[in-house]
């Protein structure tokens, strides 16, 4: 009975008993949430357009941040540094497209998937022995201050983080649904073959869908990599966005940036109000079970693209 | 074409089957029954609703009414795989083989339903497991040579061309020894000289088994030939229903095959 | 000896299903095998059985867990190291609880408790396919592990929270334990592996198999010709993790010897999918060669520079081992998208034509 | 088709290859030399620790054999394997290493709780002695259990209990402890559980209010954490974390406006590494130590002139000094005290794993010893018994200043009294499952 009445009552009535606090946690999960977002993005992007289910997305993140940071510690000034981070991640593009995707069309999603892993230990090698493997401050100038606004604290940084992901995800969200090359990227999603027939050109697309992954990867790296400073685990990151992908759906823009703020949500609630229950640390896999809940409803994710089975 | 064969009773009696999916009607009040022995076809143009009766039939699709009677036993919801289990046995319109295993594995796996050893003996190969295995190899290799396959034993499905695909399916449906056999479009995309094959297997079929037959062609030619009786689909309702020589003159048939507007 | 088929005309359909049809391929099979239990123990030393061969065979029994489930029954899994630890944590647990137990027999029932745990968490396989699972299986992966380190009981409320393979017998020979010789927990896992890649040649090319790939190639069709889903998937799950589970306890009792729940992390899950992915999906000779490719692969690129006479900073030489092995993985996919298996088979119809080859 | 054939022979000729590479482990070298294998990692996610730890190995021992000719006499020679701060690398390093030198090796340095956890098992097997300082198993400071492990100079345990001691003295006395509110914040695996029987076993001696709040690895995103430590306004918050952990949680805690100088980190978490990142955000942050940050010493004089000096350094010279590599450098040189310790007593010779753990076990690093060595001041005097492979060293809290670490307190002996018990419990335990006798002739 003590124990149905710790799980089920009193949590609730801790909140209901601190609603400030609750607020703040809320607000928290949903600053987070959106930092999820923007890795998930990553996947959207390249899963959406090419069906690749691109494990190297958290190296992307690190190598983006590693080049920004690399760059920065050399004396380029920021706009510059970041200018040409952009340009790397384009260039990293039309490398894989070339030496590596262009051999693997049409071939199993997974042969695809296990590529991109050999990919993410390439890159770990190159980003290594290009910069270095020490953790980098990354500081580029967006002011970090925290301040009270009517009783709960907001850090400056967070908002700006969460401002600059929520324009990239709506920013994308209209290309690919009211632009003809965005309504293009899609089409190569469905069937590889079909796209070439039609005469879009695959490789362009892969190497924009890459470029703009690169691209979305170098928000992810400065927003996280401000907090933890730029180094390897940077890349793990991707394990968190992983439940964000299964809620938003694989292909889903708008679902990536929903899955975020319900997971950022979801798992700072767990853990700060049942946490405590059974010895804390209960995010990483709540934020799986909670994805599980929510696919047992809908297997192709909130936003996903419905599966129609026939035969 | 029904020469001296005995017509038994009914098999299977469809009522009244409604079907739609979110607000498209697919099958309008259809009801027919299937004899044993027999070879039934449906026909009907594109999109009269043909597939769909073979998806009610072996449970892929539940019908919002009507009722379905097999061997004098009526069910409610049946899942395909219990179908199955029941007797009825089909072959698919966009061939639906298992492509990464060899034709034998395909026809073995239809002998599936048949076999029963558990896993812990198959583990270990032993005994009852392993005789099993082999009479129903046996089995397998009749159908193999009946169909005429053997020089494709090994070859996984998806190399093989689409003629044989065919061919290999129609054999994994029999290898489950079904008392209904449904074949969705056993012709379709096939030359004059591959249909022609197809007919003679579906008539030895019928014949050397005595498996009843429900097959749905698009184009009617063939079927008339081989067919006992016939009943005609078109937007979702039966049309016409006899036998082969009764359908040809019918003219709500004619019309529909000429694309008469309806109404 | 030539490699040559012709002239074996098989009598039997019986002869037809051996496991090896081919007179030298059964030959080469029982030799190597042989060759692994009666010459190996003389010849390797200390390195050889902990570095290289204790790790392949623990790798290659997880590995054709993973591809019993994977590569023929098509469920995509990530959950391999949270199943591993399954069996590793029970087998400790029963291990301390009855310590007069024979450690083979619970290695067994480690699996078997391993096997539950694969059925509990393959139940959303039943509607959720493909990457969507392959994401939900990590939370059997990280809800495992997590409770292994929280709930003390797992670990015998030790201090540190690491569970050690206490010394055990069987027949008189140490077998797990600390002072147990590192030849005779080889020959433990090869016994282990020999047995149970038999059961899962066996398993695969049998109804059972069968039923698994018409699961992976065509759900909506193996339903219809009377398979059960439900069944068969779940079935999957459960002898699957039943290997990952006497692996884990293989990897805890005869590799490593003592682990924290780290040793089972995510990146075991990912290496074991490398596994069967490069070896070959749906091969056992696959999970075989793909085992020999990721857990021996790093240690050649690290031990043959410098054999070389290549001298270079170690972290240099680090780096450019990770980058080198992640080339490989890309060229081989390139080359044979099918896996080693596939490129093995090819070299053998070529050898069958050796040396006319048209 | 070809390039399958190329590549089945590039395949098999690596294959054969490997085989004659990793088959010829033969023992290196005619001279007569001690060998100390050194498990490095100096890539993976852990490199930012792993690099400075290996340099300052690696130049203690470059200038043994520099300025003294090796030790004794008898030159120092090692081999560096990247272990990546993985396990089973680490075994695989271990195996190959294990028995090259003329003597096998002196001993083994894990420098990984993974690692270490694996070779104690297997030391007594191998006979070759762990050195775990300040980190591994809190237990194995029994050596009536663990004859071949050592974790001198001090432990997990007694840093917690040192910790405790040190916030009795900044609130004014033990009894002040009373009520107040402690927030533990810890890496959730073996290595960051450590503290916890100890603060609790504290806290119901001195009645303050302790809070577990544990991170899940890697700990990139701890905002529920640090959410909770705002909620629980605890006084004071410690701090066990590793890698990418300890960068955050700095963020985070500035991000909370929480005083920097009631939070407290484990060695760690306290070195260069983990406050650069964080910027200004950590400045004031504290963190324990068992040794002196900076380049002050006469040895440090020592390294410039005869390693870096002539161009042998292992890294830049610019980091020597920094925490980790001082305690590399510490590290290395209490493994060459042992090994001298042990010429002591078995000769002017290759010392092997058996002779070095005598060496170990009577290991005495006076104030005029460390004097003569060079490090007046750096640490407190080591002494490890048969009984005792700790040595209950003092602990010291260093802070940040946002350019060096500083030392803001005395040194603090830990409570000898509480830990030693709870040693002693942990030992008797693991004996038990693992059919072990305590050795006899200690105590």
């Amino acid at each position: 009975m003590e124990a149905l009445q710790a799980v089920f009552v009193l949590p609730f009535l801790d909140m209901a008993g601190e609603p400030l606090f609750f607020l703040e946690v809320i607000i928290g999960g949903l600053l987070t949430g959106v930092n999820y977002s923007l890795v998930a993005l990553g996947f959207v992007l390249i899963f959406k357009a090419s069906g690749v289910f691109n494990f190297s997305q958290g190296i992307m993140v690190l190598f983006a941040a590693l080049t920004l940071v690399g760059l920065m510690e050399r004396g380029v000034p920021v706009w510059l540094a970041l200018v040409l981070t952009v340009l790397a991640m384009i260039a990293l593009a039309f490398i894989v497209e070339r030496f590596m995707l262009r051999f693997l069309v049409n071939q199993d999603e997974i042969i695809l998937f296990m590529a991109t892993i050999g990919l993410a230990f390439l890159l770990e090698g190159v980003g290594e022995i290009a910069w270095g493997a020490d953790v980098k401050e990354l500081d580029i100038g967006i002011p970090d201050k925290s301040f009270e606004v009517g009783g709960i604290l907001l850090n400056e940084f967070d908002l700006f983080a969460a401002a600059t992901g929520t324009v990239l995800v709506v920013g994308l969200a209209v290309f690919f649904h009211k632009t003809p090359i965005g309504r293009a990227l899609r089409a190569v999603a469905d069937d590889h073959q079909a796209a070439l027939s039609v005469g879009i050109p695959l490789k362009t697309i892969w190497v924009v869908v890459w470029s703009v992954a690169g691209i979305v990867a170098l928000a992810a790296g400065i927003s996280w990599g401000a907090k933890s400073g730029v180094q390897f685990s940077l890349s793990l990151i991707a394990l968190k966005a992983l439940p964000v992908l299964l809620i938003g759906g694989f292909t889903s823009v708008p679902g990536a940036i929903i899955g975020g703020l319900i997971i950022g949500v979801g798992e700072k609630i767990a853990e700060i109000y049942w946490g405590p229950l059974v010895g804390g640390a209960i995010e990483n896999w709540f934020a799986y079970m909670l994805a599980l809940a929510f696919l047992l409803f809908r297997p192709q994710g909130l936003f996903g693209e419905r599966i129609i089975e026939r035969v | 074409m029904a020469n001296g064969k005995k017509i038994g009773d009914v098999l299977l009696s469809v009522q009244n089957i409604n079907l739609s999916f979110g607000g498209v009607q697919a099958l309008v009040d259809v009801s027919f029954d299937v004899r044993k022995h027999e070879i039934f076809a449906i026909i009907g143009p594109n999109g009269a609703g043909k597939s769909s009766m073979l998806n009610v039939i072996n449970g892929f699709y539940h019908p919002q009414g009507g009722t379905i009677t097999y061997r004098g036993v009526t069910r409610a919801r049946m899942r395909p795989h219990e179908a199955a289990r029941q007797g009825i046995a089909r072959t698919f319109q966009n061939i639906a083989l298992f492509k990464g295993m060899s034709t034998l594995d395909n026809i073995m796996t239809g002998r599936n339903t048949l076999m029963s050893s558990n896993f812990v003996l198959q583990a270990l190969h032993w005994g009852p497991a392993w005789k099993e295995e082999k009479a129903h190899r046996e089995m397998a290799e009749e159908i193999i040579d009946f169909l005429q396959i053997e020089a494709i034993r090994k070859t996984p499905t998806g190399r093989l061309p689409y003629g044989l695909q065919k061919r290999v399916e129609l054999g994994r449906a029999l290898a489950a020894e079904p008392d209904l056999l449904l074949l969705d479009e056993p012709m379709a995309g096939m030359n004059l000289e591959e249909k022609e094959d197809m007919c003679r297997f579906i008539l030895d079929v019928n014949d050397e088994f005595g498996t009843t037959i429900a097959l749905i062609e698009h184009d009617m030619g063939v079927v008339m030939d081989i067919s006992d009786r016939v009943a005609v689909l078109d937007y979702g309702r039966k049309i016409a229903e006899g036998t082969p020589g009764e359908v040809r003159v019918n003219q709500d048939v004619i019309d529909a095959y000429l694309g008469v507007s309806h109404d | 000896m030539f490699y040559r088929e012709a002239g074996q005309f098989k009598t039997t359909y019986a002869g037809d299903q051996a496991v090896f049809p081919i007179l030298q391929d059964r030959a080469f099979v029982i030799a190597v095998i042989l060759f692994a239990f009666l010459v190996v123990p003389f010849i390797a030393d200390d390195y050889w059985f902990q570095a290289i061969l204790i790790p392949f065979l623990v790798f290659s029994m997880a590995a054709i867990g993973l591809n019993l489930l994977t590569g023929y029954a098509g469920q995509l899994s990530l959950g391999t190291g949270g199943f591993m630890a399954v069996g590793g944590y029970m087998a400790y647990k029963m291990t301390t609880a009855f310590p007069d137990l024979n450690i083979l027999i619970i290695f067994i029932l480690a699996g078997l408790i391993a096997a539950v745990v694969g059925i509990l968490f393959g139940i959303p396989s039943l509607r959720i396919k493909g990457f969507y699972l392959a994401v939900t299986t990590l939370a059997a992966q990280f809800f495992i592990l997590w409770l292994f380190n929280k709930v003390p009981w797992f670990y015998n409320y030790f201090s540190s929270g690491v569970i050690a393979a206490p010394p055990r017998s069987v027949a008189g020979i140490l077998v797990v334990g600390p002072a147990s010789t590192p030849m005779v927990r080889y020959l433990v896992a090869l016994s282990f592996v020999v047995v149970f890649t038999l059961a899962a040649k066996n398993l695969v090319r049998g109804r059972i198999g069968r039923s698994w790939m018409a699961i992976r190639d065509m759900d909506i069709a193996a339903e219809i010709i009377g398979i059960r889903p439900f069944q068969v998937k779940l079935l999957a799950f459960a002898i699957s993790s039943f290997y990952c589970g006497v692996a884990g306890a293989m990897f805890l009792f005869l590799y490593l010897g003592s682990a924290e729940t780290e040793a089972f992390n995510i990146n075991v899950s990912f290496d074991v999918l490398f596994m069967i992915i490069i070896g070959g999906l749906g091969s056992i000779l696959g999970s075989f060669l793909g085992a020999a490719f990721i857990t021996l692969l790093p240690i050649l690129l690290t031990n043959l520079p410098p054999h070389l006479g290549f001298s270079m900073p170690i972290d240099l030489q680090s780096h450019i081992e990770v980058i080198t092995f992640g080339a490989l993985i890309i060229f081989f996919l390139i080359v044979e998208p099918h896996g080693l298996a596939r490129l093995w088979q090819i070299g053998k119809e070529k050898l069958r034509l050796w040396p006319f080859p048209y | 088709m070809a390039i399958k054939r190329t590549f089945l022979t590039l395949l098999s000729a690596a294959v054969l290859a490997g085989s004659f590479a990793v088959g010829s482990t033969t023992k290196a070298g005619a001279e007569e030399a001690h060998f100390i294998p050194l498990l490095v990692y100096r890539s993976g996610p852990y490199a930012p620790n792993g690099i400075p730890i290996a340099n300052g190995f690696i130049d203690y021992f470059t200038l043994l054999n520099e300025r003294d000719g090796g030790i004794d006499g008898v030159k120092v020679t090692w081999e560096e394997c990247e272990t990546k701060y993985n396990t089973k690398v680490g075994v695989e390093c271990y195996e190959k290493l294990k028995n090259k030198g003329t003597a096998g090796a002196a001993l083994i340095n894990p420098y990984s709780t993974g690692i270490t956890y694996q070779l104690i098992p297997r030391a007594p097997v191998d006979k070759i002695p762990i050195l775990s300082m300040g980190y591994g198993q809190t237990a194995a400071a029994d050596g009536r259990i663990f004859k071949w492990v050592f974790n001198a100079p001090t432990t997990y345990w007694s840093q917690a209990s040192a910790f405790i001691k040190y916030v009795g003295q900044q609130e004014g006395g033990m009894g002040k402890l009373k009520g107040k509110k402690i927030a533990l914040v810890y890496h959730n695996s073996a290595y960051g559980k450590e503290p916890i029987p100890t603060l609790e076993a504290l806290s119901k001696k001195f009645g303050y209010d302790l809070k577990l709040l544990a991170v899940d690895h890697p700990g990139q995103e701890q905002k529920a954490t640090w959410l909770q430590i705002r909620r629980y306004k605890p006084d004071w918050t410690f701090m066990w974390g590793w890698g990418v952990m300890n960068q955050v949680a700095l963020k985070e805690a500035a991000a909370i406006n929480y005083p920097m100088d009631k939070f407290i980190g484990v060695w760690w978490s306290g070195t260069e590494s983990d406050v650069v990142p964080a910027g200004d955000d950590a400045v004031g942050y504290k963190a324990g130590t068992f040794h002196a940050p900076g380049a002050n010493t006469q040895l440090h004089k020592d390294v410039y002139k005869y390693v870096y000096g002539r161009g042998k350094g292992a890294g830049e010279k610019s980091r020597v000094g920094e925490v980790l590599w001082n305690r590399g450098m510490l590290n290395a040189l209490v493994s060459a005290e042992a090994i001298r310790t042990a010429m002591g007593k078995f000769g002017k010779k290759a010392m092997s794993g058996e002779q070095v753990r005598w060496g170990m076990e009577n290991l005495n690093l006076s104030k005029s010893r460390l004097k003569e060595v060079g490090l007046a001041g750096f640490t407190p005097p080591i002494k490890v018994t048969c009984a005792d492979h700790e040595g209950n060293g003092p602990v010291i809290i260093q802070q940040w200043t946002g350019k060096e670490w500083k030392f803001v307190s005395d040194w603090i002996s830990p409570m000898r009294e509480v830990v030693r018990p709870m040693i002693e419990a942990a030992a008797a335990k693991f004996g038990k499952e693992n059919n072990m006798t305590p050795r006899a002739n200690c105590m």
